[in-house]
């Protein structure tokens, strides 16, 4: 399983925030993962794996929590 | 080398009391206190200011970002505290302050770390004017 | 433009307190609090530091300065407090706050102010050592 | 008369912080004062008439507070 996650602008445009999906290697990698995910470009997109920030070709494993980011506006 | 005490809020919160309880003694200190503004990015009068953060990721982002600069500036105490909510004009948003032996360090270190937070912490804003949110794109210039 | 309130104080004053009955709802706020350090400029453990003025010229010219500046920056409301007499180490000598829209502003225009403060403002500070007074030459850098 | 003003360390080296001098034409501005004053080079000092900051050469008149301002070392 990978837990999917989503924040702010990517959660109201999906209209959802958290969702299960079972491992494979089909969607071995966080952008393999975004293109199954349909929600438009990458680009500007951040995500953590675990909690870290990763690059978007960083192998993924079953049980990882992978979240995308929007851009960050804090502050 | 300084305790680093950074908070993620969901209450609202007064800076300068919390200053008073973290204080110390160095000889510069150098604070950044920023807050809600009364309209919205596009001009019209703002509702609320809703503060969203990814809880774990965001309070260890901030921490590596300060125990980072501490050592390039040779700062001492450092403190981070974040709303996350729904905030009203005029409400405080961001706290951060830096201590140090001499004001540049102080300063700098206290501006970099304000700067790092905005571009790397994973917060989002959403403004509210008549009852519409929209989030927002990117952070105010600098 | 906000008001600008300049004071000299004679006795002690406890920063974040000040701030709290000074502070606005200004989008950014920066502020410096320099306190007295524990050794002197030699390195040995400092008694007291003493602090003269220019009554008069003193408050002119930091009011002029801070004028000028909040101009220059867009800023607005500026605090400025300055210790005089004797005091002890940890305790607050300085206090500047300016509020402003952006926080560039409210950053540079505070740290401008406490340079001009520092260079153009009649002030002197002499360091007592095992019950020896000496007048210092020249400011800390920055 | 002039009042004439030392303050910290010039205070200390002359001996005296406040002294009034009948005004002559003699000593018709700062720089003339100060050489009376023998407190030694000029070279640093800030000048101010009546809580002005001013020129060394700057004409004095009868009633002037003038003073002798070693560097500043404040904030």
């Amino acid at each position: 399983m990978l837990q999917v996650l989503l924040f702010a602008s990517l959660r109201e445009r999906a209209g959802w925030s958290e969702r299960s999906l079972f491992w494979s290697s089909d969607y071995a990698t966080p952008r393999a993962v975004w293109n199954l995910l349909e929600l438009g470009s990458l680009q500007g997109i951040s995500i953590a794996v675990n909690q870290e920030l990763v690059d978007a070709d960083q192998p993924l494993q079953a049980g990882d929590e992978l979240a995308f980011l929007p851009p960050f506006t804090g502050g | 080398m300084g305790l680093i005490h950074v908070e993620i809020r969901l209450a609202g919160f007064d800076p300068w009391q919390e200053l008073a309880q973290w204080s110390g003694h160095a000889a510069a200190a150098s604070v950044f206190v920023g807050r809600v503004r009364s309209t919205a990015m596009d001009g019209r009068p703002l509702q609320a200011l809703e503060l969203e953060h990814y809880p774990g990721l965001c309070e260890r982002q901030i921490t590596r970002m300060a125990v980072q600069l501490q050592r390039e500036h040779a700062a001492g105490a450092m403190l981070v505290i974040h709303r996350v909510g729904r905030l009203v004009p005029g409400e405080p948003v961001v706290l951060v302050a830096v201590q140090a032996d001499r004001r540049g360090a102080a300063q700098r270190c206290s501006a970099a770390l304000l700067e790092q937070l905005k571009h790397h912490a994973p917060f989002w804003k959403r403004e509210w004017c008549a009852d519409q949110g929209i989030w927002l794109e990117e952070n105010t210039p600098l």
